[in-house]
């Protein structure tokens, strides 16, 4: 493969980073857009008050120097002195007082809720000082306030609104936007007044961002030179691409699981029968779905939750690949020869594909549907979806609460509806005490395995895909530091 | 020198329609090419339990990716290799035929009726009916064919019959507009007047009289029609609004394929060089009919 | 001659109004085809109707064989208005010769599917009978058994035609409208319909009603020939009046561009103008008067009266 | 008097599916500077293709050969393209059967019929726009420079024939072909075009070929009648010849066909000839007329000649003469 | 001339207004409006009133009157996700595929007609043959095969051109061969058909009889003729082809509105896709409006008359 004369070649002579997303994005504000490539976009232009070292996972001052938990529902930060905003406007505790306040509020339409909702206000305690009020106990507050939650400046924002922050945005991150095309470039630069926090420095010049729908295009531009750094690829390409780039895999927090309508919610229907669930669960051979197909650094997963996330109690029931027990539990259950079912996928077709041939492979045959997101989600939530494979990020979230929490509270995605559950949940996700919260979690993940609500399936990894000048660290938290890349 | 007196002595009555069909078919090279590939798919397709060599679902993940037979690492077993699942690709085509012949067949089954009955309607009553059915084909034509496709699809999620109602209440434009305009041009022959005279009932003069006149017609834009909606299938099935797996659809394949487009090649060349010899023979075949059927004279 | 002088079909002041689009704005305008038309045919006779390209000879076809709502006005068989009556009745006593013969046969069925339609559509008798009647009116026609199963393709104009006349004929009808059944054929096969027709109409008793655009074709075979210009008759005299004695201008002008096989006379100057008149917007007066070289006043602002002179009736100022 | 043409064995072969087509089969004719000679025959008898040929605006396909084939001394068989595009138009002119359709819907009357003059002589737009004029005075239409902005589809037919005439006079030619100049026409409307044209054929001394199958124009119109049979001229002569004493059966069969008023009898039986016109694909031997012929004998089955019969009165029949003229009087009588 | 357009007005208006009711009922087909504007975690309140707000608890009817007055005012609505005014993003993204339209069908032109001119002139000659061999094979060619193989060709092996983005005219390139290969086929045989029956037709043997040179008879007298349906279907094609652009802005990145309208039915922003659908449909009609105008004008019989 010849390397191409086509313009804007990227890399290492001229220090710009072209790299490819995929998703095209509604807008760069912080607050409006959901996409994971806003959350990327975020941690590059702006800054929270606090940052986890990916590393070690320690909670570190950002935009805050110091934290210190008053009450389970009161934190005081001592501010960052001398940081400035892209636009030269300072920050101080007027910035992130206002930005807190203001995403607090249901009404600014900050569009996870789930990222803020816990806010009740926050008050200016001194110049560079201020202090936090929570709803309710909430411990995944660091974890929040390290990620989604960045500081706007006040009075920038209070001029321009989320419509100029989508356009134009100014924060105080290690990069800064120097030019946005709606959905097609962004351009990021260096900003040399960055101030050194746990963050580090930027050492690459431009990152020029590039949104690239289909996957062939992306690598056509990779094999073309006209990006360097790609991610998400699958593990087969991954593999191919590995003769030419440079590619890194790491896992993520995401993973894939089947669910199942126990609690009858689209009528009756054999997923509500805890036999025909556990032969569902033997008959999906995930270790060979694993090995063949997701590749990389992917791990079976039993219990409902990414194994690094806190409270993600691991010893639970397993279910083994063994297609001749759940021949006989189907039996057990009434169903010799089978039976046909809706089942609903929105990603990942192939493993989708692979797990409806295991389970035709024990009579279970499927009317599948494959659907986008947002019509999938809306099914599931309307409560139509009996049988589905689905995959979930937690938000990065490194907290059980991101995951089991969400699907086994009674919310809109509940297809258990377990009281029990619910309570364990509920119980654990309000403490502070973290072995509350572990003893909890693992009664409610120790009973959702054994009533096969869920049949956690596997975890994701990405792969990165770059350019050999590159040097580039991935995380499982899967947003990628373009501000700790160098040229080689 | 041939002395042809007997012709000029006794009248001779020339070949009969039937006859003359039946010679210019033979002398249609490209109808004849069209048509014996169209035998070949069909053939295929209804044989695919007894010619495939392998169950077109029966996965196999340690064999993924092998290639066919005439690459590096291809077998004798997997004739075509076998696709990101490990199944054999050539079962799998073989039941696409199926697939993809049942949406053209289908779809034109469904579109061939509304578009008929709306044309003949028009073309014969004309006046108001001709103005209600134009009206109909200007909305129907100025609708985005693939977007509203796929929205619907996307609503109603890609189940085989989704598909083909879908296509089916989209494709009738061009059977309406042409059966308007030959049924328009028929219903001015005198014979359509003399079957009047006679008493005939309208129904009886549409289907006696004037049907087997566009007929040709008829079955030329069926044939287009079907190898339209063929590729417009096809099309859906890349944007993953199509025909939805394990089934194997020839579009749902080169998608699948495409995954590995500069890796393994092989995967969409395959499908979609099936696709195209299909189209293709298709098309040779409703051109030849058109040539064939066309009114002798002009030249 | 041979006929009786009952009317067996009877025009009263048919009109037939068709209504022009002239666009959106403009609406419609009519467009008078036929204009107060008054005609008896009488029981087998042949009736003879001439004029040009236009003037309404194929409407009147058409009204007469049921085909075609007139505006206003009835059509009387044997003295019983036609309106109400089903096209079945009709097409019993009244048939079409068209003048097409490639048009006029449908080219995907056989001639004895063809010639049988009338039989079927009637419901008269069984497969075997059909048979049996096609047979015998393709013989009547002059047309060999063999050609039962024939295409019209395979046949030429003139066998064509025959063919046509032969579905016209098995159903025994009364009445048959010949709408210019020869003009697309050659003079010598023109000669042997006629001849053909004139046979026919002896045979069976048939009473004719014969259009054409040639004076001497009507002239020859007609008892009484109707001349119509722009939807009007301007006259109606039995042949020989009409060729010896022509009252109308435009009848003059007829029989003036008749040009008979006569070496040596030359081509006449019929006097007409060059301009045709445009059906839609019809001259005032006289419709002829534009064209007619001996147009008076009045013909300008008035329409002439029907007049009897002798056997000859005329619509022209000159006999008033 | 000149010969504008001269034609000997002019053949046109042209290969169709089931062989080869011979439509025209050796003819031989003259026409005079000045002169009528009227082509009359049936449908496909060959008519259209000879006259054609002429002009060779024949498709490619067609063959078309000939001993001898010259236009006012010049062999058209020899001329390059562009020589015979200088002389079509030009010298000689054509007047087509269907006025409907022998004009370019698109562009104006005026522009048609500039064109002519323009693309043969050298003049002016407005030179030749005054002679688009004259000549459409001359043809009779009225108001002729208002016409000359209109599209064909706003004139009536006649009008529209009135204006392919004097698209064909534009440039003065020697020869006018006129193929069924006044079949599509009305009787009335026939008549004064041809009237017309014979008004303008004294007027501007041009020869015409004027090809019909109406045996009363030919007696009207011509100085010299061909009457063509399957390809072939089987009786030539001048107009009273061919008229008073036809000579050759299938003439006499024609002339027997139509009613003439005054002279047929009313409702009496006109003669006729049974039969159709034989195919005219691959060779033929003999007279094509003999299926039809009701005197034909074994002598038919061989190649007939074209025999003069009297000065300037030629027939092709193996006939002899005193069987002829006995069948000649029971004819006329 | 005039009255024949009023006349085609009207009949695009009364074609303008069903479709805008056929793609304002497309939202309601996608399941209930309010539920997908309330977006995740709505509370029933929330979508209550939001219901309210937009008035979906009104009569369908009613709804779709106050829809399309508003829409005549130029409002579609607001999309769900960008939380923008459709028409804003609409307007942004039509550029690219207006762009990408007008170069496809002027590349399927200037290919196709002199290629169909040609081939009439010579029937069954060897240019005719290719003519046929491409138009047969150009429309059993599946698009998106067809593009991702051009991709791997020019991009990939040779290095040429750019495989996506809308920067440079480079890179309309190989989308517009893509959009354009299609279209070509018809007006190829179009321009061909058209041609052979022209050239068959009297005028044309008047043309040659009056002793025109061939370059004006097939210049002037044939092609003006043959050309009128031609124009006729360019605008259709045009229509079809902004429709039709879903793929190829897919497979090429161009942020077109064809990857808009396709982005969003995968994200359930119905009111894009409906707004999309509305304006592709008026596009067509504007078209062919145009488009019969034009060939009216080329036509003397509509024109004067
Ligand atoms: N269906 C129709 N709609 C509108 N106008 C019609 C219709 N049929 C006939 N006309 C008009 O009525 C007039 C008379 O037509 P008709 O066909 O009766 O004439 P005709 O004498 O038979 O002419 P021709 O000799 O050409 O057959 C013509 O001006 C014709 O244009
Ligand atoms: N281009 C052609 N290809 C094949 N056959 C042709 C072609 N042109 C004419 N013919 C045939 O040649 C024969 C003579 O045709 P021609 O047009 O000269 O007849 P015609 O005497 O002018 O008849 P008409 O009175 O119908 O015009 C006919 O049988 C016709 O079908
Ligand atoms: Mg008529
Ligand atoms: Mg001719």
């Amino acid at each position: 493969l010849a390397t191409s004369g086509v313009p804007a070649l990227a890399g290492k002579s001229d220090d710009t980073l072209t790299v490819a997303f995929a998703k095209q994005l509604e807008n760069l504000d912080a607050y409006s857009a959901t996409a994971r490539e806003m959350i990327v976009i975020a941690r590059h232009v702006w800054d929270g008050l606090l940052y986890r070292d990916p590393a070690t996972g320690e909670y570190l001052g950002n935009l805050a120097e110091s934290f210190e938990w008053v009450d389970a529902t009161t934190i005081d930060f001592v501010l960052r002195e001398g940081v400035t905003f892209h636009n030269g406007e300072a920050f101080d505790a007027d910035d992130a007082v206002y930005t807190l306040n203001w995403v607090s509020k249901p009404e600014n339409g900050v569009s996870n809720q789930g990222n803020v909702n816990w806010i009740a206000s926050a008050e200016k305690t001194g110049p560079y000082s201020l202090r936090l009020h929570l709803k309710e106990p909430f411990p995944a507050a660091l974890e929040y306030l390290s990620g989604p939650v960045v500081m706007y400046p006040n009075e920038y924002h209070a001029e321009v609104g989320t419509a100029g922050m989508g356009s134009n945005p100014v924060g105080t991150g290690p990069y800064k936007v120097t030019s946005v095309e709606a959905g097609k470039r962004y351009v990021f630069e260096k900003n040399d007044g960055y101030f050194a926090g746990p963050k580090g420095t930027a050492e690459i010049g431009k990152i020029v961002w590039r949104t690239i729908p289909e996957r062939n295009t992306q690598f056509a531009e990779l094999l073309s030179g006209g990006v360097d750094w790609v991610w998400q690829v699958p593990p087969d390409q991954a593999e191919k691409l590995g003769k030419k780039f440079s590619v890194s895999n790491e896992s993520t927090m995401r993973i894939g699981y089947v669910s199942f309508d126990s609690a009858g919610r689209t009528g009756e229907t054999p997923m509500s029968d805890i036999r025909v669930r556990k032969a569902i669960a033997h008959a999906i051979n995930r270790e060979a779905i694993v090995n063949a197909l997701l590749k990389g650094a992917s791990k079976v997963v039993h219990s409902a939750c990414f194994p690094s996330q806190f409270g993600c109690f691991q010893d639970v029931a397993k279910y083994d690949y063994d297609p001749a027990r759940a021949k006989e539990l189907l039996a057990e259950a009434g169903y010799p020869d089978g039976f046909t079912v809706p089942f609903f996928a929105y990603r990942d077709r192939g493993y989708a594909e692979a797990i409806i041939g295991d389970l035709a492979a024990v009579g279970i045959s499927v009317d599948f549907g494959y659907l986008k997101y947002a019509a999938l989600r809306d099914k599931v939530q309307g409560g139509e979806v009996p049988f589905q494979f689905m995959t979930w990020g937690s938000n990065s979230v490194n907290d059980v609460s991101a995951i089991t929490s969400h699907f086994f509270s009674h919310g809109k995605d509940d297809y258990a509806l377990d009281a029990d559950v619910k309570t364990w949940l509920t119980t654990a996700d309000t403490s502070i005490d973290p072995a509350v919260r572990k003893e909890n979690y693992a009664k409610a993940l120790s009973k959702i395995a054994d009533e096969v609500y869920w049949l956690p399936l596997f975890s994701y990894n990405v792969n990165y895909v770059y350019s050999d000048e590159l040097e580039f660290t991935p995380y499982p938290d899967e947003v990628p530091r373009f501000f700790q890349a160098r040229w080689k | 020198m041939t002395d042809v007196t007997h012709s000029i002595e006794e009248e001779d009555f020339g070949p009969s329609p039937r006859e003359i069909l039946k010679k210019s078919i033979l002398a249609h090279r490209s109808l004849l090419l069209g048509f014996g590939a169209i035998v070949i798919i069909v053939l295929a397709a209804l044989l695919a339990p007894v010619l495939a060599p392998h169950d077109p679902y029966l996965q196999d993940l340690s064999i993924r990716f092998t290639p066919p037979v005439w690459q590096d690492g291809g077998s004798w077993e997997h004739i075509l290799g076998t696709d990101h699942l490990g199944r054999d690709y050539l079962s799998r085509l073989l039941y696409g035929a199926r697939i993809s012949l049942t949406i053209g067949i289908g779809a034109v089954l469904i579109s061939g009726t509304i578009g008929t009955t709306l044309g003949v309607c028009a073309g014969y009553f004309g006046g108001r009916v001709d103005m209600v059915v134009n009206y109909l084909i200007t909305v129907r034509l100025s609708m985005p064919v693939v977007l509203v496709a796929l929205a619907i699809v996307a609503i109603f999620g890609g189940s085989l019959n989704i598909v083909i109602m879908v296509l089916g209440f989209l494709l009738w434009d061009r059977f309406a507009v042409v059966m308007r305009s030959s049924t328009m041009q028929v219903r001015n022959m005198d014979y359509v007047q003399s079957a009047q005279a006679v008493g005939c009932s309208t129904l009886r003069i549409v289907l006696t009289e004037i049907m087997p006149n566009i007929m040709n017609n008829l079955i030329v834009v069926a044939t287009l029609e079907m190898a339209h909606a063929i590729l417009l299938e096809a099309g859906l099935s890349f944007l993953g609004l199509g025909v939805q797996p394990p089934l194997p659809s020839w579009g749902l394949m080169v998608a699948e394929g495409k995954e590995m487009l500069f890796f393994e090649p092989w995967l969409i060349m395959i499908p979609g060089a099936a696709l195209f010899i299909l189209i293709l023979s298709i098309n040779l075949m409703g051109d030849g009919v058109r040539d064939v059927t066309a009114p002798a004279g002009k030249n | 001659m041979t006929h009786s002088d009952t009317p067996v079909l009877e025009l009263n002041g048919i009109k037939k109004t068709f209504m022009i689009s002239q666009g959106l704005m403009k609406g419609t305008k009519p467009l008078y085809a036929l204009n107060d038309i008054s005609v008896q045919l009488n029981k087998g006779e042949v009736l003879g109707i001439v004029g040009e390209s236009g003037c309404g000879k194929s409407t009147l076809a058409k009204i007469l064989l049921g085909l075609m709502e007139p505006t206003s006005g009835e059509v009387l068989i044997d003295g019983q208005s036609l309106k109400g009556h089903k096209q079945l009745d009709i097409s019993r006593r009244v048939q079409p010769i068209f003048q097409d013969p490639y048009s006029s046969l449908n080219p995907r069925k056989r001639i004895g599917d063809i010639i049988s339609l009338p039989l079927r559509v009637h419901g008269i008798g069984d497969p075997a009978e059909h048979e049996r009647k096609v047979i015998e009116i393709l013989d009547l026609v002059g047309l060999p058994k063999r050609v039962l199963n024939n295409y019209p393709n395979q046949m030429s104009g003139g066998q064509r035609q025959r063919v046509a006349i032969a579905r016209a004929l098995i159903m025994k009808p009364e009445i048959v409208i010949c709408d210019e059944p020869t003009s697309a054929l050659d003079v010598s096969v023109q000669s042997q319909i006629l001849n053909l027709l004139m046979d026919l109409k002896d045979e069976l008793q048939l009473t004719y009603l014969f259009i054409s655009h040639d004076l001497s074709v009507v002239e020859h075979l007609a008892d009484r020939v109707i001349v119509m210009y722009l939807g009007r008759i301007c006259e109606q005299a039995p042949p020989d009046r009409i060729f010896d004695e022509p009252r109308h201008p435009y009848t003059e002008a007829l029989l003036g561009s008749v040009l008979t096989p006569e070496p040596g006379q030359g081509v006449p100057d019929t006097n007409l103008g060059a301009s045709y008149p445009n059906p839609i917007n019809p001259p005032s007066g006289c419709r002829f008067h534009p064209r007619c070289a001996k147009a008076m006043d009045i013909c300008k602002s008035n329409a002439p009266m029907l007049q009897q002179i002798n056997r000859s009736k005329v619509e022209c100022h000159l006999y008033e | 008097m000149t010969n504008i043409v001269e034609v000997e064995n002019l053949r046109v072969k042209i290969p169709v599916s089931a062989g080869m087509l011979n439509p025209v089969r050796g003819l031989t004719f003259e026409i005079k500077k000045g002169e009528t000679l009227c082509v009359v025959g049936e449908s496909g008898s060959g008519k259209s293709l000879s006259a054609f040929s002429l002009m060779k605006l024949l498709p490619k396909i067609a063959d078309i050969s000939a001993d001898k084939m010259q236009f006012m001394g010049r062999d058209i068989l020899k001329m390059s393209p562009s020589e015979l595009q200088n002389m079509r138009g030009n010298r000689m002119a054509m007047i087509f059967q269907e006025p409907m359709t022998a004009l370019n819907p698109s562009y104006t009357i005026g522009n048609q019929l500039v064109e002519v003059l323009r693309r043969h002589q050298n003049v002016s737009v407005k030179e030749a726009t005054e002679r688009a004029i004259y000549l459409l005075e001359k043809v009779g239409i009225t108001a002729a420079a208002s016409r000359l902005s209109q599209y064909p589809h706003q004139l009536s037919g006649g009008l529209r024939q009135r204006v392919v005439i004097a698209m064909a006079l534009m440039c003065g030619p020697d020869l006018i072909i006129a193929d069924e100049p006044t079949t599509a026409l009305d009787v009335t409307i026939q008549a004064q075009i041809l009237h017309l044209l014979k008004e303008l054929q004294e007027e501007f001394e041009m020869a015409i070929l004027l090809i019909t199958h109406d045996l009363g124009v030919v007696a009207r119109m011509a100085d010299r009648v061909a009457v063509m049979y399957a390809g072939e001229f089987v009786e030539t002569g001048t107009a009273e010849q061919v008229f008073k004493q036809p000579v050759h059966p299938y003439t006499q069969g024609l002339l027997s066909c139509i009613p003439v008023p005054g002279k047929t009898a009313r409702g009496s039986r006109l003669g006729s000839i049974p039969g159709i016109v034989p195919s005219l694909i691959g060779d033929m031997r003999g007279c094509a007329f003999r299926s039809r012929c009701p005197h034909a004998n074994g002598a038919c089955h061989n190649n007939v000649p074209l025999e003069k019969w009297s000065d300037d009165h030629f027939k092709r029949c193996v006939l002899d003469d005193t069987a002829l003229t006995s069948i000649a009087k029971e004819a006329i009588a | 001339m005039l009255i024949y357009s009023l006349k085609r007005l009207l009949l695009a208006i009364l074609v303008a207004i069903t479709v805008s009711f056929i793609s304002f009922s497309l939202l309601f087909l996608a399941g209930d409006p309010a539920i997908a504007m309330a977006g995740e975690g709505a509370t029933d309140q929330d979508i209550e009133n939001i219901r309210q707000l937009y008035g979906f608890d009104k009569p369908v009817l009613v709804q779709y009157f106050d829809w399309l007055l508003r829409a005549i005012g130029g409002n579609l609505g607001e999309s769900f996700y960008f939380k923008t005014p459709v028409v804003h993003l609409i307007a942004e993204h039509m550029p690219v595929t207006m762009t990408l339209g007008a170069m496809g069908i002027t590349f399927a032109l200037s290919l196709a007609v002199p290629l169909g001119v040609l081939a009439a002139i010579r029937p069954n000659s060897i240019i005719d043959r290719i003519a046929l061999l491409i138009s047969v094979s150009g429309q059993a060619l599946p698009s998106f095969w067809f593009a991702l193989v051009l991709v791997v060709i020019f991009t990939v092996t040779l290095g040429w051109l750019p495989a996506s983005g809308s920067d440079t005219w480079l890179h309309f390139l190989m989308p517009t061969v893509v959009l354009s290969y299609y279209a070509a086929p018809a007006f190829m045989r179009l321009t061909r058909a058209g041609m052979l029956d022209v050239l068959g037709s009297d005028y044309i043997r008047t043309a040659r009889a009056k002793g025109l040179t061939t370059k004006s008879v097939f210049l002037k007298h044939a092609l003006r003729n043959a050309i009128i349906p031609v124009v006729s279907l360019a605008a259709v094609q045009f229509g079809f082809m902004l429709g039709g652009s879903v793929i190829v802005e897919s497979i090429f990145a161009l942020n077109g509105a064809g990857s808009l309208a396709w982005e969003s039915i995968g994200r359930n922003d119905f009111p894009t896709v409906q707004g999309l659908i509305l304006v592709f449909a008026l596009i067509y009609i504007v078209l062919t409006f145009l488009a019969d105008v034009l060939n009216a004008w080329l036509d003397p019989k509509i024109r004067i008359g």
